[in-house]
């Protein structure tokens, strides 16, 4: 067969990384394609992670694109097959293929002051942007990171964060007070608010739970963003991945091909089936 | 052609599976009880232990099928004996009705069976199973619910 | 090409192919027309309403194993690829809203990433089509929604019957080479061959169907009223089964799931099986969030797709008023009127 | 034979005085001959209310829906459903309040007697008028139904158009109504209970297989047969491999523990796997409204292995589904003198 | 579930070993995903075997642990406490029986190999996703309530309380004593029934850790094992026990007179009465059925003349609750309405009598003072026939079972006749004659032999007045030949049935009754005074049909559990229980039914399992059809997974 898309290629897990404990835990994979495989990927693009006789996730490449001989997943324990992968030690192999969806457009940024706003698991996405746009940090010109967990110990990427300040406004957000929090407390798009971003010439790419999500592009929105101006991206269930199991499906978009990421105009034209 | 779907059956080639699901009990005790009087049973049974035979679900028994199975047992304690007092009248209701679906589809009656076990029938056990595993050798295997994956 | 079969030749013609392919054609199975395989020396009619189930498993089987693993030790797991391996297929009697919904699928399966599995079967099937001279069943509404009842669309043969005799025209390459290969068994056309198939084709389409008056205005109707109650309404009866989408020769969403047989090794396949976007789960996500949570929003997501998504994206209606989802719809659920009451807002 | 009038009356007056909150009936579809239901929720619906052998559905079916409906729209309105139900669609809801699914409160049974007829099997229609499609059916006679169609009409003995089930029907009027339309006839002009089971269940055992192999070949797993069945209530059912309950509270473990008793995939197997498990759910609890066969779109005779049941649950165990909402259900009781033979 | 596991496959010696290949059931356990350590050894049982394990547990890091060795019922206790010194939860270790289940029974070592293989990887499948589990413990009441006081519940009562126990008696009578108090002798021996009985009734009067509740009923028990809480509600106590004198005052002057029940109608009392001398409590009592009115201005008669002022008729009843960790159920019998036995002209001739009617009649503080009269006529009977098995072992009228003791006291009944009318005959019609007892048989004997009573083997068929006689139509079937006697008396041994109390208290209590409608055993062989729900025992006649040997027999065995019960302070119990899925469960109820110890209910439309009574049968699991509910560590997936494990291989 030439090209069968549904065929992972095998990858290694060679290391593993706890981010958050607890209930919904998340962890990072990082894993290297066997026998020479592997494929480029652009910032925002996901790829369907096979765990062979559970099944597959689509999961978001969390590494930057310019990481060639690996990829990251940072994948929070859900389900069948998020549980298998999480059960799986260094040495175990996976299923991978990808890379689908279409990317953050980051290059017709350049120039702009860029916002980053993340909640939970939703820094995964967007992670691979901001390292993009780090690894480029001359062109652009205001980095902002906002980023909030429930708790203190919720705060995925910790250690990068801290590094990324450097480079980048960190501001780092928990629910609720706790012992030796010196960040804000409060939710995320409270934090957004209590620290105003100029919206001229600034990009908002947000990504979190829903309902997070619903409140940041308020906030955005009364900050005076233009729909155009926010991104975010959208997570429809999906089984394909490839544009044809039509689960994904919203309005005339087969949001594995067309999204995951969109802009907010973009958005608002799709029914609200998301 | 004849010959060849006969030697296919043959009683020495086909060795069937069964699942055996004992009740802790009378039924597993009872295959215990086999074991120390050292009776010889054939193999082809695995047994599963579980608390009583009334927890056996009719989908254990169907599933087991799908797995593969050729026949499957359901042992307990007899009638008034269950350690549970009346887990094993459940079952015995359930189970017919199970093994009268199972045959009206089609599936032979003696692909499946209930047995009661004491404790101190080692020698039942041993008996069941010989004669369980001789008639599924003579039904050949079983296809019916067997997933062909 | 073209080309005048006798009617008392298909038989013949059948035979011949059989040495070559698998031949299915509808046989009247448990009071239900099926797509059967013909046995050697079977007799095929072509007498048949529409087949219950479409054509489409032809292309798109109802199960279909993308491929198998293996794994003795969790460092190494074996795939083996399973691109099915075909025989050429003819299946006769394929009725014009069938075909025309291979189109629809087409579009789906090979735009963008190419399916191999359903290229592969489509590159090994023939789609013999059957004009419908006849009046239509009770739910037919294919001219409304473009086809007509001796629509060419998606198919690599259309017969026409006529009195006693096939009129027969390879629409592909595929249709021409079936019908080639078995040239000694056709006649040539004459004029009066077409007359008759005019006529034919002609007295089918006087015949009463139920009608959708304009698409376009539907798809704006439907545009609109994404957000009206009516859905609720409209969907109120429905028990979120899949005998719709199943049975529509152009739905085809899938699921995949992984199929274990042997636990150790771990041996099993993955699959693909048909899905259905009316079943409750469909959409929802593994957070509990479900995007559709009703009936209402799933029937909406039904009609929209057919009669407003698809033709946004690919200019053509994903519907080819076959009618199966009205008539097998257990409870009365009907697109045509849903399409009709949209349009006219005439609900109350 | 019921006056229609009455029960529109009857309707009408339960939604005029607000004392129901809707009314389940029947109304003509634009999808073919059968009546469609109907939600009435003002009095100038019930115009449209229709009874005739056309009313095949069982709308019992719309008092869990409804209810799951209800809880999930958050909607407080307390009042009942009114609900126009035959003798099985009536025995559907004893079922329902034995199984503490709905409480008698909840609705109010506008109960039809079939008497002497029934209710109409499309298929055998179709068969007896060689494939004219009816337009409609009415009871007509001592036991004929008047059928037109397009061009003409005819009338048909019942016997050869009714559904199996109604020439099997147990008790062809509701034993639990609050409003009663109709007379209460026990002896009813056709064959015995359980003929088309005992039909099957005489044939040999290969043949039998051979029947059940074909069948179950053709499923397409649509699940039209659980869908519209009223005793298949389940959120979730024990066959799905995917989830249906998940709420904020479903753990990880608990998605990824979902035992997949039976893979997705419609081969024979897993489709025999299916209906014997729903046939075993269904033990006790099926009261053989017919309609999981009804609406099977490739004619599975699905109402067979339920009867079988029926059958074997009345003969062995003297138990009838569907006659006392106090009874224990089935498989939840037994007695010292239940058949013992078969355990060796 | 654990991902990592460890395999032990023992050699038992060779007892496993020579019929299967322990190094290729290890060898192949290692290559399953999950297990990351399989080992064989020779014995693993031994202490260096069990440290195996426990160093294995922790150097490898291991969280579940499968023995491959012997029954489970020989070594799991020890292999799980094995595992637990290793650090691991006690309930992560499975056995997987290779030896009595394979090695033992078969010969092919290949075939008994490959099922050894099987069997271990079942057992890890179920091991993998077994929880940790820890034993329920709970805080237990170090009260015991026993409720009936006859002799079943008094023995019970003072030997709980001689252990130190408090308990409450509750009696449904104003007075205890049950059936006892009214036999005149008992056998085998004939001594006096109330003389053995009265110094125990003291005894409980004057206990001090028995609290006595006469005129009490249960209503309503809530709780489980160790932690009952028991509604009683007593009538209204019109006359003061510690008040009342004994003088006899008040019944001088009571103007009602109405049927004595402790002399079953033999004779006549008062409204205000004392049951019999030895009552306990020690009081007259008012009873407020047949009393004029409860209302001074209606009689308030005895209140007059009561000088200890122990009368009181504005009396209210009391309801109480009480918390108690045990019960002990002993609600005793009744005799089977003799007015069921028409053919017999039982209830219609004042001169067929009952048991008891005869028992008090021979009883010295009985209506005749011990004296044998008729009914009647007060006339001394000259032939009496005594009918054994009526209503007992007549399944197509009355009841099937037979009632143990009816032999015996038929024995007793005439040999008292003898004693009392010695030159009167005595004829005992029976089925035949069951005295299995210490001296039972010796008893029978001389009553035909020397008090020369006469047996007749066969029924009675019928019995009439005529002529100022009873006329007995019967059979003697070993003579073969029908016999008619004319009798002056006759005197029915009746079944023993359940008392209407033991009906009522089954209700209340929420415990099984068997098919004759006697409480149900929690196991007829094995746990004969236990009930189905933990911590409510039972005793006497209130179970089967049974002597007063047996009877004290089972009141000390019920006690005996008791206190062992009740001796820890704290109650564990398995935490291998039920667990319903609320988010599957549909309240249908059906485990509710089905559950043998009555250990679900609904809450809010959802079955709720009560973990203490819960014994994890899993008998609901089997019948929920929704998989709403599982028994932990035997879920329906681990059952899955053995179910996939046992079927695979190659
Ligand atoms: C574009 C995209 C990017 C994502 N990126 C990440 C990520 O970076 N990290 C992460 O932890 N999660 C991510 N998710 C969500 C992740 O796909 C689901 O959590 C995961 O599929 C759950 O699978 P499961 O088998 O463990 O859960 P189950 O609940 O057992 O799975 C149920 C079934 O539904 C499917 N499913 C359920 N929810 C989703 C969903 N939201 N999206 C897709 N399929 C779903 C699964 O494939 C599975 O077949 C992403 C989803 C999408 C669509
Ligand atoms: C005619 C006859 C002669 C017998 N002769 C002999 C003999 O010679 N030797 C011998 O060994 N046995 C003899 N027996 C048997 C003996 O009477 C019984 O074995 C014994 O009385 C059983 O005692 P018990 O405490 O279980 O029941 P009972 O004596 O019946 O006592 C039960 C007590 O519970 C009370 N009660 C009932 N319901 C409730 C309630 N709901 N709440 C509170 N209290 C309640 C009752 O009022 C009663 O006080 C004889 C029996 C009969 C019928
Ligand atoms: S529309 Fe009809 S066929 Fe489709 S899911 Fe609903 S009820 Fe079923
Ligand atoms: S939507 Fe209905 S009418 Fe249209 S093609 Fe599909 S099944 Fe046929
Ligand atoms: S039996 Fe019929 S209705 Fe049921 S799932 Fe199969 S095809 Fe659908
Ligand atoms: S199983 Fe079929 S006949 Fe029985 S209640 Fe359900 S739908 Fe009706
Ligand atoms: S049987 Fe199952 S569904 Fe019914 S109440 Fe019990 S747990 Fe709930
Ligand atoms: S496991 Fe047994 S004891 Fe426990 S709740 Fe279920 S039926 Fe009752």
């Amino acid at each position: 067969m030439s090209e069968n898309v549904y065929l992972p290629q095998l990858a290694r897990i060679v290391h593993i990384k706890d981010e958050v404990p607890g209930a919904r835990a998340i962890k990072t994979f990082r894993v290297e394609f066997m026998n020479g495989g592997g494929f480029d990927h652009e910032p925002g693009q996901c790829a369907m992670i096979s765990v062979f006789g559970k099944g597959e996730s689509m999961i978001s490449i969390a590494s930057a694109p310019t990481i060639t001989d690996y990829k990251q997943f940072s994948i929070m324990r859900s389900g069948r097959v998020t549980t298998a992968i999480h059960d799986m030690k260094v040495g175990d192999v996976i299923g991978v293929r990808g890379p689908y969806g279409n990317k953050f457009p980051v290059s017709d940024w350049k120039g702009r002051n860029l916002v980053f706003i993340g909640g939970g698991c939703g820094l995964a996405p967007i992670w691979p942007v901001i390292q993009t746009a780090v690894a480029n940090r001359m062109d652009f010109d205001k980095i902002t990171v906002f980023y909030g967990g429930r708790t203190s110990r919720d705060i995925m990427y910790a250690a990068e964060l801290e590094k990324l300040r450097g480079q980048a406004d960190v501001h780092l957000s928990i629910d609720s007070p706790e012992e030796g929090w010196e960040g804000y407390c409060g939710f995320v798009p409270a934090n957004v608010m209590d620290k105003p971003q100029r919206p001229d010439n600034a990009i908002a790419i947000t990504c979190g739970p829903p309902i997070m999500i619903k409140f940041v592009i308020s906030n955005l929105r009364e900050m005076g963003f233009a729909d155009e101006q926010i991104y975010t991206t959208i997570e429809n269930k999906m089984k394909c991945g490839i544009g044809k199991c039509g689960r994904c499906n919203v309005g005339t978009d087969y949001v594995c091909v067309k999204g995951p990421v969109y802009s907010w105009a973009q958005l608002k034209s799709l029914p609200q089936e998301y | 052609m004849q010959d060849a779907a006969a030697a296919k059956h043959d009683a020495q080639e086909f060795e069937p599976k069964v699942v055996a699901f004992l009740c802790k009990w009378c039924s597993s005790a009872g295959s215990d009880l086999a074991g120390v009087s050292r009776l010889k049973y054939p193999a082809n049974a695995v047994p599963i232990q579980v608390m009583c035979s009334g927890s056996v679900s009719p989908i254990y028994i169907l599933s087991a099928f799908n797995k593969g199975a050729d026949g499957v047992l359901v042992s307990g304690c007899h009638p008034g004996d269950c350690h549970y007092l009346k887990g094993n009248y459940y079952a015995r209701r359930r189970i017919f009705l199970v093994q009268k679906l199972l045959q009206f589809i089609g599936v032979e009656p003696d692909r499946f069976r209930m047995s009661w076990v004491s404790a101190a029938e080692g020698v039942k056990y041993a008996e069941v199973i010989t004669d369980f595993v001789n008639d599924l050798k003579a039904l050949g295997p079983q296809t019916k619910l067997k997933a062909k994956r | 090409m073209e080309a005048i079969l006798k009617r008392n030749r298909l038989g013949q013609w059948i035979t011949e192919l059989q040495e070559r392919a698998e031949i299915y054609a509808p046989d009247f199975v448990e009071d239900t027309w099926e797509f059967a395989k013909v046995g050697r020396g079977a007799t095929v009619e072509l007498n048949h309403s529409n087949t219950v189930r479409p054509a489409k498993r032809f292309v798109f089987p109802q199960r279909e194993v993308l491929y198998r693993f293996r794994i003795e030790n969790s460092q190494s797991p074996k795939l083996t690829d399973t691109e099915p391996k075909v025989e050429s297929t003819v299946v006769f009697g394929v009725r014009p809203c069938d075909g025309r919904a291979m189109v629809r699928n087409d579009r789906v399966f090979t735009c963008g990433f190419s399916d191999p599995y359903y290229q592969a079967r489509h590159d090994n099937v023939v789609f013999v089509g059957l004009a419908c001279n006849a009046p239509p069943s009770q739910n037919c509404f294919c001219v409304s929604v473009g086809g007509s009842p001796h629509s060419e669309d998606g198919l690599d043969v259309l017969m026409t019957e006529l009195d006693g005799r096939y009129h027969v025209k390879a629409l592909t390459d595929k249709g021409s080479d079936i019908v080639r290969s078995a040239g000694d068994l056709f006649q040539d056309v004459k004029a009066a061959d077409m007359d008759d198939v005019g006529n034919a084709h002609a007295i089918a389409l006087e015949y009463s169907q139920r009608s959708i008056s304009s698409m376009e205005a539907v798809a704006a109707a439907l545009r609109r009223n994404f957000d009206s109650p009516i859905w609720d309404k409209l969907a109120r009866a429905c028990i979120g089964c899949g005998a719709c989408t199943y049975l529509c020769p152009s739905c085809h969403c899938f699921d995949i799931n992984d199929e274990v047989t042997n636990k150790s090794p771990l041996t099993g396949a993955r699959v693909r099986t048909w899905d259905n976007c009316q079943f409750p789960d469909f959409t929802m996500h593994s957070s509990g969030h479900n995007p559709r949570e009703d009936t209402g929003a799933r029937l909406r997501q039904r009609i929209c797709h057919k009669l407003l998504y698809f033709v946004e994206t690919h200019n053509m209606q994903q519907c080819t008023g076959c009618g199966r989802c009205i008539t097998h719809c257990p409870v009365g659920i009907d697109i045509v009127k849903i399409a009709n009451v949209m349009e006219e807002g005439v609900w109350q | 034979m019921i006056p229609v009038e009455d029960i529109r009356a009857r309707a009408k007056d339960l939604l005029q005085s607000g004392k129901v909150r809707a009314v389940l009936g029947y109304r003509r579809s634009t999808a073919g001959l059968l009546a469609e239901p109907a939600f009435m929720t003002t009095a100038d619906e019930t115009a449209a209310l229709v009874l005739d052998p056309t009313c095949v559905g069982n709308l019992a079916l719309y008092l869990v829906n409804e209810k799951k409906r209800m809880k999930h729209a958050r909607q407080s309105d307390k009042r009942p459903l009114g609900i126009v139900a035959k003798g099985c669609d009536s025995r559907a809801i004893t079922v329902l309040l034995q199984e503490n699914h709905i409480r008698r409160d909840e609705v109010i049974v506008l109960g039809v007697s079939c008497e002497t007829g029934g209710m109409i099997d499309t298929r055998k229609l179709n068969k007896a008028l060689r494939g004219k499609g009816a337009t409609s059916a009415h009871f007509e006679g001592e036991g004929g139904v008047r059928v037109s169609y397009v061009g003409g009409g005819t009338i048909l003995p019942g016997k050869d158009v009714l559904a199996d089930r109604c020439l099997e029907c147990a008790k062809s009027y509701p034993l639990d109504a609050d409003f009663f339309f109709g007379e209460k006839v026990d002896e009813r002009p056709y064959g015995p209970r359980f003929a088309a089971v005992s039909a099957i269940a005489e044939k040999g055992s290969e043949e039998r297989s051979a029947f059940w192999d074909a069948h179950f070949e053709r499923c397409i797993r649509c699940y039209a047969c659980r869908a519209v069945c009223p005793m298949c209530y389940c959120d979730e059912c024990v066959v799905d491999s995917t989830n249906f309950i998940v709420g904020p509270t479903t753990s990880a473990d608990e998605k990824a523990d979902r035992v997949r008793w039976i893979n997705r995939s419609a081969t024979p197997s897993e489709n025999a796997m299916y209906h014997m498990v729903r046939a075993m759910h269904l033990a006790g609890r099926c009261i053989d409204c017919g309609e999981c066969e009804r609406v099977c779109p490739v004619n599975i005779p699905l109402r067979l292995l339920n009867t079988m049941l029926e059958r074997e649950a009345l003969e062995m165990f003297q138990y009838t589904p569907g006659i006392d909402a106090e009874q224990p259900s089935l498989i939840s009781s037994f007695r010292d003198g239940d058949p013992n033979d078969f355990v060796r | 579930m654990t991902r990592r596991a460890g395999v032990f496959v023992c050699h038992c010696g060779t007892n496993i070993a020579a019929t299967v290949d322990v190094k290729r059931v290890a060898a192949e356990l290692a290559r399953d995903a999950g297990v990351v350590f399989s080992n064989d050894y020779v014995y693993m049982c031994s202490d260096p075997g069990q440290q195996s394990v426990i160093d294995a547990i922790r150097e490898h890091n291991l969280d579940s642990v499968v023995i491959s060795c012997c029954s489970p019922n020989l070594h799991e206790k020890t292999f799980r406490e094995a595992s637990s010194q290793g650090g691991l939860n006690p309930f992560q270790c499975e056995i997987a029986n290779i030896r009595e289940q394979c090695a033992w029974v078969h010969k092919d070592r290949d075939e008994a190999t490959t099922k050894a293989v099987k069997i271990t990887r079942s057992a890890v499948e179920r091991a993998r996703r077994n929880q940790p589990l820890t034993p329920i413990g709970l805080p237990v009441t170090r009260k015991v309530m026993v409720i009936g006081g006859g002799i079943a519940g008094i023995q019970s009562a003072l030997d709980l309380a001689n252990a130190g126990l408090d308990v409450v008696l509750v009696e449904k009578q104003p007075t205890i004593g049950g059936h006892m108090i009214q036999l005149s002798e008992t056998f085998p021996t004939l001594d006096c029934s109330q003389c053995i009985l009265s110094p125990k009734m003291v005894e409980v009067s004057k206990h001090p850790k028995i609290t006595l509740m006469t005129s009490s009923e249960v209503t309503s028990v809530s709780g489980f094992v160790g932690n009952f809480k028991i509604k009683v509600h007593t009538k209204a106590q019109y006359v003061d026990p510690d008040k009342c004198k004994l003088c006899d005052d008040c019944t001088a002057v009571c103007p009602v007179v109405v049927p004595n029940e402790y002399d079953v109608g033999l004779n006549d009392r008062r409204a205000i009465f004392i049951p019999f001398a030895q009552a306990i409590p020690a009081s007259y009592y008012l009873d407020p059925e047949s009393c004029l009115g409860l209302n001074p201005v209606v009689c308030g008669k005895c209140a007059n003349v009561c000088e200890a002022d122990a009368i009181d008729y504005d009396a209210k009843p009391k309801d109480s609750e009480i918390d108690v960790g045990a019960i002990v159920v002993a609600t005793g019998f009744d005799l089977y309405a003799k007015d069921k036995m028409a053919e017999y002209g039982g209830g219609k001739y004042p001169d067929v009598l009952d048991g008891i009617q005869f028992e008090r009649m021979c009883s010295a503080s009985g209506p005749t003072g011990g004296q044998v009269l008729r009914p009647s006529d007060h006339e001394e009977p000259k032939t009496v026939v005594f009918v054994q098995c009526s209503g007992s072992r007549d399944p197509a009228q009355h009841c099937v079972y037979c009632s143990k003791i009816c032999c015996m006291y038929t024995a007793k009944h005439a040999t008292l006749y003898k004693h009392h009318v010695p030159n009167g005959r005595a004829y005992v019609f029976y089925i035949d004659i069951r005295s299995g007892g210490k001296g039972y048989e010796e008893f029978v004997q001389r009553a035909m032999e020397r008090d020369g009573v006469i047996y007749l083997r066969g029924r009675v068929s019928k019995i009439y007045q005529s002529k100022g006689k009873l006329k007995v139509l019967g059979v003697d079937t070993l003579a073969g030949k029908n016999v008619e006697i004319d009798a002056d008396m006759v005197v029915l041994a009746q079944a023993m049935v359940p008392s209407k109390g033991t009906t009522e208290v089954a209700k209340a209590l929420k415990i099984g009754r068997d098919k004759d409608g006697f409480l149900a055993e929690a196991h007829p062989k094995l746990r004969p005074v236990e009930s189905v729900t933990g911590g409510i025992f039972l005793t006497g006649a209130a179970q089967a049909p049974k002597d007063i040997p047996e009877t004290v027999c089972q009141a000390s065995a019920a006690a005996s559990k008791v206190i062992a019960l009740l001796s820890k302070p704290e109650l564990e119990h398995s935490p291998v229980v039920a667990r319903v899925r609320e988010s599957h469960c549909t309240g249908c109820e059906m485990c509710v039914d089905v559950c043998p110890f009555e250990a679900i209910t609904l809450v809010e439309g959802k079955a709720h399992v009560n973990e203490v009574l819960c014994e994890g049968c899993g008998t609901c699991v089997g019948t929920c059809v929704r998989a709403a509910i599982d028994v932990k560590n035997v879920t329906q997936l681990q059952v899955f997974e053995m179910l996939e494990a046992c079927m695979g291989g190659e």
